[in-house]
């Protein structure tokens, strides 16, 4: 009897916790009666290679999240970071150039952050504005550095193209090389998140800004550092992109932002701060990833997908609010 | 009231006569061999295509006595309509529309042509019953590449064939017109067009997730690929590379000639770019305009010839700069 | 004394950012040869951002409630093209209209009870709505550009009173005129100013918070509508396409206006000079200097953030003021 | 019909009402006369604020009945109470700072009022009236505190009502406008309008109320008028006990400063200069807005400060952040706990080993043992009630939360504690123990500030006092030497003259 009870409350909770993973489930189980080969492992290596640029832009926009902000820059970053690495390639070589590219990812962060913190503009809202505009310069940059041009790998790369075919190819076992980096990912991430100073100073932040700072907990510093980490993150993101697709262009990148703040909110990271972990930004992405994979399967238009995808964001924060308030 | 009309009436015979390019008096003797402005109205610099056109405008201006000035309407109907009132404000001479909309350009172009402006239409044409807003229209025909590659299809595959299509932008000019006409050539032969689908933007990374789901869900019966730009192409090869699926045994085909189309050709993957001459686009343009403005007659529908690219006739090509 | 006054002016400068920078603008235009001081430029440019001014009032009305908005871009374009596609199906054009209006308000009225009834975050919940809308938009119209049938339709943008195309204006100033007076002079309007300066007193005063910020929402939706209905009709076509970035560039423009985030302050005349800066004179003002397209969009989005971060940076004195 | 005209406007029976962790209203019930001026006195956290907000409709009743002209009240909002008849001056300023102190005054009824004009012509005679000269276009932000309250008493007269609920409106009030106050409510008692005026400042229940109802802890003791009562047997209702057992013996401080603050200035302080000596206890009194939360968060570099210097041990120490503060020994546990002390979605654990996370962790990784240790060493030691250390502080009482933040700051091992408001919304138990807390700290060398607004709690802990007025110290007192009511004419800014004759006399 009691033991009914109890696997019934679980259930009623995960219910309640995941609302929309159980819709999501439904699609999935729609999708696997109507196309059978949405349950071969092509499409799973399939999903796995398209989770890839996503997901690690999305761990790093979870803990800008955490941190109470969030980060409309990254899709002016990715874009800017895969010129600049494509631009670097003939004269210093991939390696060096990806080593670069994401360094540079790691300045812009910090660029942000020193903008949002000097300008004071302490809420999400000022920060979506600012970053929003910050987004915008990239692109610009990255544009005047392209000039508009579709920039292509595979042109006098034929000898050193190795490196990013790697990145874009590869596996590792039964892993796409993508899909290492994300393990990579999440592992430190999810270190830095639950076992350091650092990462329960952003939980702070996010929790609660005046209590953390009046506590000696440093703010400021963990602001950066979210900004940062989300930099980075976004400049892995666009190596593991651009040496999927081989090419650059500005509409890499466009509608990003949207994707990646969608999964993590769908994995239940609080968007106000705080609560969240990267770990549930893997469900998230998932679900993303699921549903327009499920939706291309069962060959649904762009246009029904995108009705899909904003429905399901206002839903998932609607459902969000009924559960905290 | 009564004094409104009568000068409107007025700028439509100079509308008419500028139209007829003789009896301009005023624009012949005043502007002949002069160096004159010239505005190129860019649908959106985002667009490395449209990008690389405004750049052969800026190079070659001056072949032509003209000197270039573009114009960004960054994808969006208002601003390409104010560029082209922000191009009148100038003063130019003339002005080259690659439209967005051409629909929502109309009472642009009309404001141009009241200026007394010589209108371009680049890429894309006026809408049919409009023609008498522009002077002249220079592009090539996106039905035509559609027919093009639907005839490439069929010449391929004599027997028959599964296909797919990944579209360009939804909504765009081009890749309305490019599966509009595609779509009836393909469907009046046996070849089976087994699932087409259109991307949110010209973005490689899109193509390559349709197609990577079309291989889930066709696998190894697609034996042909549509894809409206080369640079999707490439998307469409990463993703059958990743699937360990031969590119050079199916039939591949894109639109542009561009760089990464070119290349693929070279090396063997993709089997045809239906190539738009952007060079020849650009100097035709420029030369109709000096003709203009030099009193002389044009034709007023240009279409450059599609550059059919395969490997057998690569050589030919001169390697494109975009 | 002296150093007080000093102080005083410099507080009202950066109160007045827009103004400033327009001044600005308008120096260096000056001593740079353009034609950017002509009547006809001047037209141009009001005639451009019209209808983002409208919209733009639509979300001052949001904001100075302490929300936000962001889909009133789709909502624009999306309203359009169903004002284009009634139309079309034989609907008379005013029930078009008024179709396209309530559309538009049932928008508002979602994102409002969403945000306001249910307490999220509004950004979030508009994005979303924008996402859907797009979608919504693309399905009616199949992604492409729907042209209306009926060129009457055109006359609400186009048409002439007075012998002069200025509609829009005209449109402009009479929504200029009764969104000032709502937010000035009516107790909803000094409601939402109390519920955006302090949602809880204005509780504690007896304002019906909900309601009334509710109806801000429903309010600017229609506005939206109404921009979108002089979109379509200015170019005689519906497009979903039209308002990717708008939301976003709209409420910059009224916060660069100096309406502020937090709520409670701003008003519409500021609004106006924000948009007429973003919309009109910095745009105008770039292509008059010739500005590479590429420069400007990295001008614009670095003024963008600038401005913003200064109205936090004003506001983050005021907190510390010593 | 008959109760309509009856001399009893209002009458509150057997009100109830919880909060979690405090009864703050068991069982009240008061009659409020027609026309009187009734007053409301009571210790802190007594219920008066509670009982005023469900009264205006802005918190719900859990039980009981209130007659109001007649007609038994159902409301649940503002809007319903004020449109009976009966309106409130909160205790915490209600104002729109971005708005103009016109429309303040007639918030939410801009048409009634005639628009823009209508709106400031009629605020302008309001505020004339009761002697307020302000600009009705100015911005409320720009006012000073008591400006404000001047605002907001123009604002519940606004309303014509008949029954006008004061919830301490004196608190911030200088003497000339307290003076105007008294002359208002006379006023007001002449054209018959009720008047429930609430107050820690006997004297004005004295001068100005017809009867006066006390309470403690959620009850009503008694209500009586004020001429059957003398100021001593109020006094007694209030605290229901006798002082003495209500606090622990003082500790003795042995005389070395520990702490000394130069000549501290900010925007709204001015010249703040004060030393602490170890083992000490040091009380600072005065009026809401006083600006002692500001002297000890600039202290503690929680704020901007325009030039100060600040000695530990006779060594000047450079404090521009908490971490800073932290460093030289110093912690401050905030007035505000929701706002400034907790994060309320975190666990009881990780809210108090906050303070302390650089020590939990080496080469910047936390020891999450070292960290449960803490955690329960001090919810053992403190005693706070909660389920387990994971659980959410949200969900602890209020004096318990109170505790996770004390415990925090305990951990840090301070050596000189600054307590803001340490006990407000505290049970008499829970304070108890948490003035033995301070005093232990003190005698192990330690010394604390403290900042209450129970007066009876400084004077009684403290071994010497300051008083806080505008921003300036106006006094340093030993309340074992000096008459609470000397205290408080100090706190409030009447002192400098009295010591002025004190001089030449
Ligand atoms: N919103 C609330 N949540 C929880 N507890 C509350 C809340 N408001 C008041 N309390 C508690 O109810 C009790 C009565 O508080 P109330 O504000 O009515 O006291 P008061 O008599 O007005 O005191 P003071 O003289 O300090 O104003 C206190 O213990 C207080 O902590
Ligand atoms: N309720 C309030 N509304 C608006 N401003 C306030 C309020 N309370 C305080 N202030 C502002 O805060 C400033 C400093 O107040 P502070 O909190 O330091 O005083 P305090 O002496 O600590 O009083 P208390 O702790 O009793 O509230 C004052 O100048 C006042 O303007
Ligand atoms: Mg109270
Ligand atoms: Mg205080």
């Amino acid at each position: 009897m009691t033991k009914q009870i109890r696997l019934g409350s679980i259930f009623n909770t995960l219910l309640k916790e995941y609302t929309i993973v159980f819709g999501i489930m439904v699609l999935v189980i729609i999708t696997s009666i109507v196309e059978p080969r949405f349950m071969t492992s092509g499409n799973m290596v399939n999903i796995m290679r398209q989770f890839g640029p996503l997901i690690l832009v999305a761990l790093g926009m979870t803990f800008v999240i955490l941190a109470g902000f969030i980060d409309l820059s990254v899709t002016g970053q990715l874009f800017l970071v895969a010129v600049i690495v494509m631009k670097l390639i003939d004269p210093i070589g991939q390696i060096p150039a990806m080593f670069v590219g994401i360094a540079f990812g790691g300045l812009f962060g910090y660029f942000n952050s020193k903008v949002i913190i000097f300008s004071g503009a302490l809420t999400q809202a000022e920060a979506l504005f600012i970053t929003y505009g910050l987004s915008t310069a990239y692109i610009g940059i990255g544009q005047m550095i392209s000039n508009g041009k579709t920039m292509n790998m595979s042109i006098d790369l034929t000898s050193s193209y190795s490196a990013f075919q790697y990145v874009g190819l590869g596996f590792i076992g039964p892993f796409s090389i993508s899909f290492v980096i994300f393990l990579f990912a999440i592992f430190i991430l999810y270190f830095f998140q639950s076992k350091t100073y650092m990462g329960r100073s952003v939980m702070l932040t996010g929790g609660n800004k005046t209590a953390a700072r009046i506590a000696g907990i440093p703010i400021y510093r963990s602001i950066t550092i979210v900004y940062m980490i989300c930099g980075i993150m976004t400049a892995i993101g666009a190596i593991v992109f651009m040496s999927r697709a081989t090419t650059v262009t500005s509409a890499m990148s466009i509608g990003l932002e949207t994707d990646v703040i969608l999964a993590v909110v769908l994995g239940g990271t609080y968007l106000g701060g705080g609560r969240g972990s990267v770990l549930r930004t893997i469900i998230g992405a998932l679900i993303v990833i699921l549903i327009s994979n499920c939706m291309n399967l069962l060959g649904i238009t762009i246009f029904w997908q995108d009705i899909t995808r904003g429905a399901i964001l206002i839903i998932a924060i609607w459902l969000d609010a009924r559960k905290n308030n | 009231g009564c004094g409104d009309k009568t000068e409107e009436a007025a700028e439509v015979t100079e509308v008419g006569t500028v139209e007829e390019t003789e009896t301009n008096a005023e624009a012949t003797v005043a502007e002949t061999g002069d160096e004159a402005t010239i505005a190129f109205i860019c649908a959106d610099m985002g667009n490395p295509s449209q990008a690389y056109a405004a750049s052969l405008f800026e190079t070659y201006a001056k072949d032509y006595n003209l000197k270039a000035v573009v114009f960004n309407a960054a994808g969006d109907a208002q601003l390409e309509a104010s560029s082209v009132q922000q191009a009148i404000a100038q003063g130019v001479s003339a002005i080259y529309v690659n439209p967005n909309d051409i629909n929502a350009i109309l009472p642009a172009l009309q404001e141009a042509k009241d200026a007394g402006i010589i209108v371009g239409m680049f890429s894309s044409d006026v809408p049919v019953g409009s023609e008498d807003l522009r002077d002249f229209f220079v592009g090539v025909d996106d039905n035509q590449a559609g027919v093009e590659a639907a005839n490439a299809f069929i010449a391929n595959f004599p027997d028959g064939a599964k296909i797919v299509e990944v579209g360009g932008q939804a909504g765009h000019d081009a890749q309305i017109k490019r599966h509009g006409a595609f779509e009836p050539v393909i469907s009046n032969s046996n070849i089976e067009v087994l699932d087409s689908q259109a991307c949110d933007q010209w973005s490689t990374d899109q193509a390559l997730a349709i197609m990577d789901d079309f291989i889930v869900k066709y696998g190894d019966d697609i034996e042909g690929v549509f894809c409206h730009w080369d640079g999707g192409l490439t998307g469409v090869i990463q993703a059958l590379d990743a699937a360990g699926m031969d590119t050079k045994g199916m039939f591949l085909v894109g639109i542009d000639g561009s760089q990464s189309g070119v290349q693929q050709v070279m090396d063997g993957t993709q089997d045809l770019t239906i190539g738009q001459d952007f060079m020849e686009m650009s100097k035709k343009s420029l030369e109709l305009t000096r003709a203009v403005l030099d009193g002389e007659t044009v034709t007023t529908q240009n279409f450059i010839p599609l550059m059919l690219v395969t490997p057998e006739t690569i050589d030919d090509f001169t390697f494109p700069e975009w | 004394m002296d150093k007080m006054n000093i102080k005083k002016i410099l507080s009202v400068i950066m109160n007045q950012r827009a103004v400033l920078a327009i001044v600005l603008t308008l120096i260096v235009l000056a001593f740079n040869s353009t034609n950017f001081f002509t009547i006809y430029n001047m037209k141009t440019m009001l005639t451009t951002s019209s209808i983002y001014l409208i919209i733009g009032f639509g979300a001052t009305i949001v904001l100075v409630a302490g929300g936000v908005d962001l889909s009133i871009g789709f909502n624009m374009s999306v309203s359009g093209v169903l004002a284009v596609y009634l139309m079309n199906n034989n609907v008379p054009i005013s029930l078009a209209v008024l179709c396209a209006l309530i559309f538009g308000g049932i928008v508002g009225a979602i994102n409002g009870y969403i945000v306001v009834y249910h307490k999220t975050e509004p950004f979030i919940i508009t994005l979303g709505m924008g996402i859907s809308l797009l979608g919504l938009g693309r399905l009616i119209t199949n992604a492409r550009p729907i042209v209306a049938e009926n060129k009457a339709f055109l006359n609400i943008s186009n048409g002439m009173i007075f012998g002069e195309r200025l509609n829009l204006i005209y449109f402009t100033v009479i929504m200029f005129a009764i969104v000032h007076y709502i937010l000035r002079y009516t107790s909803f309007g000094r409601n939402l100013y109390a519920i955006g300066g302090d949602y809880e007193v204005a509780e504690y005063s007896g304002i019906n918070v909900r309601a009334n910020k509710f109806y801000a929402f429903v309010l600017s939706g229609v506005i939206a509508a109404l921009g979108g209905v002089l979109l379509a009709s200015k170019f005689g076509t519906g497009n979903a396409n039209y308002g990717l970035t708008t939301g976003f560039v709209i409420y910059s423009a009224v916060v660069v206006g100096g309406t502020s985030f937090a709520g409670g302050i701003g008003s519409v005349p500021r609004s106006a000079i924000g948009l007429i800066f973003v919309y009109g004179v910095l745009q105008n003002a770039m292509n008059m200097l010739r500005v590479n397209s590429y420069t400007q969009m990295v001008m614009t989005g670095i003024i963008i953030a600038t401005v913003i971060a200064l109205d936090s940076y004003s506001r983050k004195r005021i907190r510390e003021k010593v | 019909m008959d109760n309509k005209n009856s001399n009893i406007i209002l009458s509150i029976q057997d009100v109830e009402k919880s909060f979690p962790g405090v009864k703050a209203l068991d069982q009240v019930s008061i009659d409020i006369r027609r026309g009187e001026v009734h007053g409301l006195v009571g210790e802190n956290g007594a219920g008066k604020s509670t009982l005023m907000k469900i009264l205006s409709g802005v918190l719900k009743k859990d039980a009981g009945t209130i007659t109001f002209d007649g007609a038994i009240v159902h409301h649940t909002s503002p809007v319903e109470s004020q449109r009976m008849g009966m309106s409130i001056i909160y205790q915490e300023l209600n104002l729109v700072h971005t708005m103009s102190v016109g429309e303040n005054v007639f918030l939410g009824r801009f048409k009634e009022m005639g628009g823009m004009r209508g709106t400031h012509t009629k605020a302008k005679a309001l505020l004339d009236s009761i002697g307020a000269n302000l600009d009705t276009y100015q911005l409320v932000d720009e006012l000073s505190v008591s400006e404000k309250q001047m605002v907001e008493i123009a604002k519940a007269l606004s309303f014509e009502s008949k029954l006008i609920i004061m919830d301490e409106p004196s608190s911030s009030l200088t003497q000339d406008e307290m003076d105007k106050l008294i002359a208002v409510i006379k006023q007001l008692k002449e054209k018959g309008i009720t008047i429930i005026y609430i107050s820690h400042k006997l004297d004005e229940i004295f001068e100005l109320c017809n009867r006066v109802t006390i309470m403690r802890d959620g009850h009503v003791i008694d209500t009586q008028l004020t001429s059957d009562i003398t100021r001593n047997e109020m006094i007694a209702k209030m605290v229901g006990r006798t002082i003495e057992n209500e606090f622990p013996e003082r500790p003795k401080c042995d005389g070395e400063v520990l702490l000394q603050v130069k000549s501290l200035n900010t925007n709204k302080l001015k010249n703040v200069s004060f030393k602490l000596r170890k083992g000490e206890i040091l009380g600072f009194v005065g009026l809401v807005g006083a600006g002692r939360t500001e002297i000890v968060r600039a202290i503690f570099g929680a704020d901007q400060v325009k030039g100060h210097e600040i000695l530990i041990d006779g060594k000047v120490v450079t404090i521009k952040n908490p971490k800073d503060a932290m460093n030289a020994g110093l912690a401050l546990v905030t007035e505000d706990r929701k706002q400034q002390g907790l994060v309320l979605s975190f666990t009881v654990e990780k809210n108090v080993s906050m303070a302390s996370l650089d020590r939990l962790s080496k080469f910047g990784i936390l020891n999450k043992s070292k960290e449960k240790e803490m955690a329960e060493r001090q919810v053992k030691g403190l005693n706070v009630k909660t389920p387990t250390i994971l659980t959410k502080v949200s969900s602890l009482s209020g004096g318990n939360q109170q505790k996770v933040v004390l415990g925090g700051w305990l951990e840090t091992g301070p050596r000189v504690l600054i307590l803001d408001e340490p006990t407000r919304g505290i049970d008499v138990g829970a304070k108890y123990e948490i003035y033995l807390l301070m005093k232990e700290i003190a005698e192990s060398g330690g010394a604390i500030i403290l900042i209450s607004s129970e007066l009876p709690e400084v004077l009684n802990m403290s071994n010497r006092v300051l008083t806080v007025y505008e921003g300036r110290i106006t006094g340093e007192f030993d309340p074992l030497k000096t008459t609470p009511d000397h205290i408080m004419r100090n706190a409030l800014g009447m002192g400098e003259e009295e010591q002025k004759n004190d001089q030449t006399n």
